[in-house]
């Protein structure tokens, strides 16, 4: 019994440290990735210069690490837990307080049933790579994804401004529109795949249609895949979707927070890019499945084969879902430095009149087509 | 009565009157220097000059006495035509130094000249310069005379005025200056007049010297509170620079026209009392000398009059407004049952200009509400047979903390009477709260809010209010003007008065109710 | 054991939560308590094996229906509601029905005549069947004809609404 | 300006070409977003490997980035700019100003802070006891130089690089304002320091 509550904890503690991780490099990235894209320099600035003899020979090492800006998010996240811990006059103290906690608590606690990797035989045990085994999945992250709305809902009242409480309205009319959308398009995945439980959605992407592509949502579900891919990027808030926030011109929910509690709304937000990223994955891009990877090594359709050990295919397993995760951010953020936002007309358009329709469409087709198969 | 025509419009005036004064009468200003009503006429500056039909030359308006007929134009091309030559004139030897000069802002020759003259200097030669820049002749006043335009002002007070003689004029032509007597030093009891008299900016305050340019100031309608006079006078206050002078709020004071108390001055003792509005005020409630709340202090002071009953008394200073004064007497004497009288004003000299020896600026108004005086706070309380005793404003009560189980205080300096108290509350002095004064001839006359009160301290009334809320006898009056309204109502000798309807230059006792007679 | 505690602990938060949420006058308050009864809830349903309910009662009550309750209440004044003094005379007759109601449940469980009614979804059948398809199973063959209905009355609930807040399309 | 005709609500920049309706698959804004997202993947790629080359020493000569690189860089600074203020002295070292508070008044971000007294020369009569200004609300309009009777005021420091690390730090006092010195219009410089025309 101990042992199970320790590799969950274990688990866990590995969800976070992927999650943070990649969240945090989210913030030197979007700088610049940012200042690259638009034939800027960026952040070159942070950093030290040695100056006691012992260690003076660190500073060629150091160029190119301030010339990348590494050092940026260190300077960043002192910059943000140095500052004052302020709260707004007139406002309410602790829901002030408390808004940016929900906000981040519920981003995290999606990733628990996020599997990133298939089950791992070691010492006799069978451990599914996965912090908590849903058989609801999915629909327990959309959940958490609804309960951190309160986050920002409690923001915008609780900071006794118009412009953070308009801000806050916008965002939570957003997301709940959203995930009309988002719940809508994921359901042709679960027709497909036959399970709510992302472990099983997963391992049923690891079929091969015809003999040699893989059976992965988005070959199985294109136009699922590019609804919920939009969706869940108005879910983050991010551009072109980030009229709730606007940093430069309309001003959003989080105007009146400074230092750790803005910190921890801008860690929320690239949590939750990075949940977007894994949710991706995990439903249309085979998870952690690597193509013609099988549980004995690879067995590719001209027939060749190649054994890999048990562990070997854990890690490869592991590896190439962290590597689509990646790959997913860096789109999302590619995409932010791309489009222009959206009207806020034109968002609601976009989400009630055109997404949600095509949506259920996308179900009825994909529902005739699997009684098509089965009739066959 | 003659009745003449300036600039097309009839007036009739009585004989004798002069043509400024004519116009005067139809709204129409007159530019001038020399001339002031207070003082004898002059005639030298010429900026008066009108044109009169049938006249061969210009006539000057201060001394040209109207006469029946006469056709005056005080605005015609011809006019300001000689504005503009005298004011060139005028300015032939200023030396323009407006940037250091204190008086630019409510300078005459610099209105003047925006609206006359605004022309081009045509002087080819130098300036002729005077002895000396900046000089002092007297312990308050500086004289430049560079500046002067010798419009004999300040003379003409001195030998009229105050009868001292300290100034004259010395020397020829343009080397023409104010000079002091021999041996003698401005020094009289009026000085300072001769800052406010002096069009330009040759005269000026070495108290109010380069604190502040006067356009940061506001000027709020006060009273005098040094005497029993009761002078209008105008608080200038510097509401939104205040880095000047030390974060001083109050500049200075200016007197203001009231030919039925002041005319048209004031004493320097009283010009100088406004340094006390800032000056080691009391900021915050103590309560047996530990720091309090306002709050705190009020409950106590609540407390233990409620514990006495009606052997409870309040002792006004004669500092206090009349709503003050009304307050108290309502709370104590009235809702009580308790015992209200006033403390004696401090005296001091007098003369026979404007100083009075009360030293209170409100002894009619006690003597009219309390009625009654306690001249030995301390036997009075003995008498009274008093438990509990607030005190407002300062007085002397040695002894007193030994008679009676409680004293407040309501004061706004530390003084004898805080030494005396259990419980000190800080009050409100004139310049921060409305409310009226009456002076020793029975004129009620209104006090403006300049400032808020300082720091910590609460308006005198309201304090008042706040003990009636806490003994069971709330006061409903939102501001002061309902208190005076309750006043009127209960008082007969302030009867149908009110604070609207004392205006600017208040009103007598008695006057409210009897119709006013023909308004000059 | 330990389900019993969590029991305890879902249970009594539950009752705390729900009592805290009737008796705010803060509005925003009430809406938050409301938002942990419906997660303490949801535990309760979690210890029931009904997941997929649990996840619905999180996903839909409190990341839906009480979103837009908070709108509602975002868009009144809360602090000035908060101030009046809400005394209505209906207050005291529906406390005293409560009291009675909750009287009658305090003397039913004391006497111990109170035993739960096992219904067709066993722990078993759940884990053979899957969360989901229980619920659809009962939902689209037991009770479609209630269901139906539900949905009808849904949806002239939302016309309803449309023609009110609309009236002129 | 030709008198073009347009639709309401289009605006049409001189020389663009003229754009017709969208089309279906422009509608559809998959493939679009798609084409911007190739757009900027490509910039990023370039740019990267520039910044790459650059940081081992090589092509130079190939921009990565067509910003000014601040400090590195400097920008040319036109010589009539306002810049941050000084004060100017007398002959005798003294400041000029005769702290009359023109420029206080008229100063519309009211940054400037003048406490004046009395000056031991009666021909002067008046200097500033303390003469502030706070960088961190003005807003370089120039009233003050244009308002100052003496010409007491300027603004030819050429000084554009102005950081304090607090907010007093922003606060220019009379022993500042007087040390300052007119400078020569800034040159612009690349990153090796070298001035640079244009």
């Amino acid at each position: 019994m101990w042992i199970d509550v320790a590799i969950k904890v274990g688990l866990a503690m590995v969800m976070m440290l992927i999650v943070i991780n990649i969240a945090g490099i989210h913030s030197w990235v979007e700088r610049k990735q940012s200042a690259v894209i638009q034939d800027r320099w960026g952040a070159n600035r942070a950093g030290f210069t040695f100056r006691a003899p012992l260690l003076r020979w660190l500073n060629p090492v150091m160029r190119p690490i301030i010339y990348l800006g590494l050092l940026q998010p260190l300077a960043d996240l002192m910059k943000l837990v140095a500052k004052e811990n302020w709260s707004p006059v007139g406002g309410m103290k602790w829901l002030h307080a408390s808004a940016p906690f929900f906000y981040l608590l519920f981003a995290f606690v999606g990733f628990s049933a996020i599997p990133f990797g298939d089950t791992l035989h070691v010492a006799g045990r069978d451990i599914s790579l996965q912090v908590a085994h849903l058989n609801v999945g999915f629909v327990f992250i959309f959940a958490m994804a609804g309960l951190g709305v309160y986050g920002i809902v409690l923001s915008g009242v609780s900071s006794n401004n118009n412009y953070a409480f308009l801000g806050a309205v916008r965002a939570a009319s957003q997301m709940i529109s959203y995930e009309v959308t988002l719940g809508a398009t994921v359901i042709g995945i679960v027709m497909v795949y036959g399970s709510l439980d992302l472990q099983e959605i997963v391992r049923g992407q690891g079929a091969l249609l015809w003999g040699w592509l893989p059976k992965w949502g988005v070959f199985v579900q294109p136009l699922g895949c590019i609804l919920f891919f939009t969706a869940a990027l108005a879910e983050t808030k991010r551009i072109p979707f980030d009229l709730p926030e606007g940093e430069s011109e309309i001003i959003g929910y989080f105007t009146e927070y400074s230092g750790t509690k803005f910190g921890m709304f801008m860690l929320a937000d690239f949590v939750e890019t990075v949940m977007v990223a894994a949710l991706t994955t995990t439903l249309f891009f085979g998870g952690w499945q690597f193509p013609y990877l099988h549980a004995s090594g690879f067995v590719f359709p001209w027939g060749a084969q190649v054994a890999v050990g048990h562990y070997g295919v854990v890690a490869i397993q592991v590896i190439s879902f962290l590597i689509k995760v990646v790959l997913f951010c860096w789109l999302l953020m590619t995409i932010r430095w791309t489009l222009p936002r959206f009207r806020y007309d034109q968002l609601m358009d976009l989400g009630w009149k055109r997404m949600l329709p095509v949506s259920l469409a996308n179900i009825a087709v994909t529902g005739l087509v699997i009684l098509l198969i089965e009739a066959l | 009565m003659p009745k003449l025509t300036i600039d097309g419009r009839e007036v009739e005036v009585e004989q004798g009157t002069t043509l400024i004064e004519a116009a005067r009468r139809l709204d129409i200003h007159i530019p001038h220097y020399c001339y002031h009503r207070g003082l004898s006429i002059a005639g030298n500056c010429r900026m008066c000059l009108v044109e009169v039909e049938g006249a061969p030359k210009m006539m000057i308006a201060c001394h040209t006495q109207a006469a029946d007929g006469m056709v005056v134009h005080t605005d015609n091309d011809k006019c300001r035509e000689f504005r503009a030559s005298i004011l060139e004139f005028i300015l032939v030897n200023h030396p323009l130094d407006c940037p250091v000069c204190d008086q630019a802002g409510e300078c005459k020759l610099q209105d003047y000249y925006m609206e006359h003259g605004a022309a081009g200097s045509r002087l080819d030669e130098d300036k002729v310069k005077k002895r000396a820049k900046a000089k002092q002749i007297g312990p308050n006043i500086m004289l430049d005379t560079e500046r002067c335009i010798l419009c004999s002002r300040c003379v003409r007070f001195t030998d009229e005025i105050t009868h001292t003689h300290e100034l004259g004029i010395t020397e020829r032509a343009d080397h023409s200056e104010i000079t002091l007597a021999d041996g003698a030093w401005l020094d009289n009891r009026y000085a300072g007049c001769v800052v406010d008299i002096c069009p330009v900016g040759a005269l000026t305050d070495r108290d109010f010297r380069f604190k502040c340019r006067v356009w940061y100031l506001t000027a709020v309608d006060s009273i005098c509170t040094g005497c029993g006079r009761g002078c209008n006078i105008a608080i200038h206050v510097n509401r939104d620079r205040p880095h000047k002078a030390g974060g001083a709020r109050v500049m200075r004071y200016k007197p203001r026209e009231n030919p039925e108390v002041n005319q048209w001055w004031m004493c320097d003792e009283g010009r100088y009392t406004y340094k006390q509005i800032d000056h080691d005020r009391l900021t915050e409630a103590t309560v047996e000398g530990r720091t309090a709340t306002v709050e705190e202090a009020l409950d106590a002071t609540g407390a233990a009059l409620r514990k006495a009953g009606d052997a409870v008394g309040v002792l006004v200073a004669t500092t206090a407004t009349n709503e003050e004064l009304y307050l108290a007497r309502a709370l104590f004497a009235g809702a009580l049952g308790g015992h209200a009288a006033y403390l004696a004003p401090p005296q001091g000299e007098a003369d026979d200009l404007l100083i009075l020896a009360d030293k209170a600026p409100n002894t009619r108004g006690a003597q009219e509400i309390l009625g009654e005086q306690a001249a030995d706070p301390v036997a009075w309380v003995k008498e009274k047979g008093v438990k509990a005793v607030v005190v407002v404003g300062e007085a002397e009560l040695t002894g007193l903390k030994a008679e009676v189980d409680h004293v407040a205080v309501i004061a706004t300096h530390p003084g004898k009477a805080t030494e005396q108290a259990h419980v000190v509350l800080p009050g409100s002095v004139h310049a921060e709260a409305e409310g009226s004064f009456t002076n020793l001839a029975g004129r009620v006359q209104r006090i403006r809010v300049a400032v808020p009160p300082i720091g910590g301290a609460v308006e005198t009334w309201r304090l008042l209010m706040e003990l009636g809320d806490r003994l069971g006898h709330p006061f409903d009056f939102a501001f002061e003007d309902d208190i005076f309204a309750a006043l009127a109502d209960q008082l007969a000798p302030f009867a149908g008065l009110s604070h609207e309807s004392l205006g600017r230059r208040g009103a007598p006792l008695g006057s409210g109710t009897t119709q006013p007679a023909e308004v000059a | 054991m330990a389900e019993h505690l969590f029991f305890l602990y879902f249970a009594v938060a539950a009752l705390i939560c729900g009592v805290a949420m009737v008796s705010r006058s803060n509005l925003l308050h009430a809406a938050l308590w409301m938002l942990a009864f419906f997660v303490h809830m949801a535990g309760i349903f979690l210890l029931l094996n009904a997941e997929f309910i649990a996840a619905l009662q999180v996903m839909v009550y409190a990341g839906a229906i009480l979103v837009l309750y908070l709108f509602v209440i975002m868009l009144l004044d809360v602090r000035e509601l908060a101030k009046v003094r809400q005394r209505h005379a209906s207050a005291t007759v529906a406390s005293l029905i409560a009291g009675v109601m909750g009287a009658i449940m305090v003397v039913v469980v004391a006497r111990g005549t109170f035993n739960p009614i096992h219904g067709a979804a066993t722990a078993a059948l759940l884990a053979s069947q899957g969360n989901v398809e229980s619920v659809a199973i009962a939902l689209f063959t037991t009770y479609l004809l209630p269901f139906e209905v539900a949905s009808l009355i849904l949806l002239v609930a939302m016309v309803g609404a449309i023609m009110l807040a609309k009236r002129r399309l | 300006m030709e008198n073009v005709a347009r639709k309401p609500g289009t605006v049409t920049p001189a020389g663009a070409p003229k754009r017709g309706p969208l089309s279906f698959w422009e509608r559809i804004y998959v493939v679009e977003a798609a084409r911007g997202v190739w757009i900027t993947t490509v910039h990023f790629c370039r740019n990267m490997w520039r910044h790459t080359l650059h940081l081992v020493g090589l092509a130079k000569d190939k921009q990565a980035a067509v910003t000014v690189q601040y400090p590195e860089e400097l920008r040319y600074v036109p010589p009539r700019s306002r810049t941050r203020h000084r004060i100017v002295r007398r002959e005798d070292g003294s400041p000029r100003c005769v702290g009359c508070m023109m420029c206080e008044t008229i100063c519309p971000a009211r940054c400037i802070y003048i406490v004046a007294e009395e000056d031991p020369d009666p021909n002067i009569e008046k200097r500033p006891k303390r003469f502030d200004i706070d960088l961190g609300m003005c807003v370089f309009c120039g009233f003050c130089v244009e308002a100052c009777p003496e010409d007491a005021i300027r603004m030819d420091t050429q000084m554009v690089d102005l950081a304090a690390y607090s907010r007093n730090g922003m606060i220019l006092t009379l022993d500042q304002l007087l040390a300052g010195e007119p400078a020569a219009p800034r040159e612009a410089t690349n990153a090796l320091g070298e001035r640079v025309h244009g």
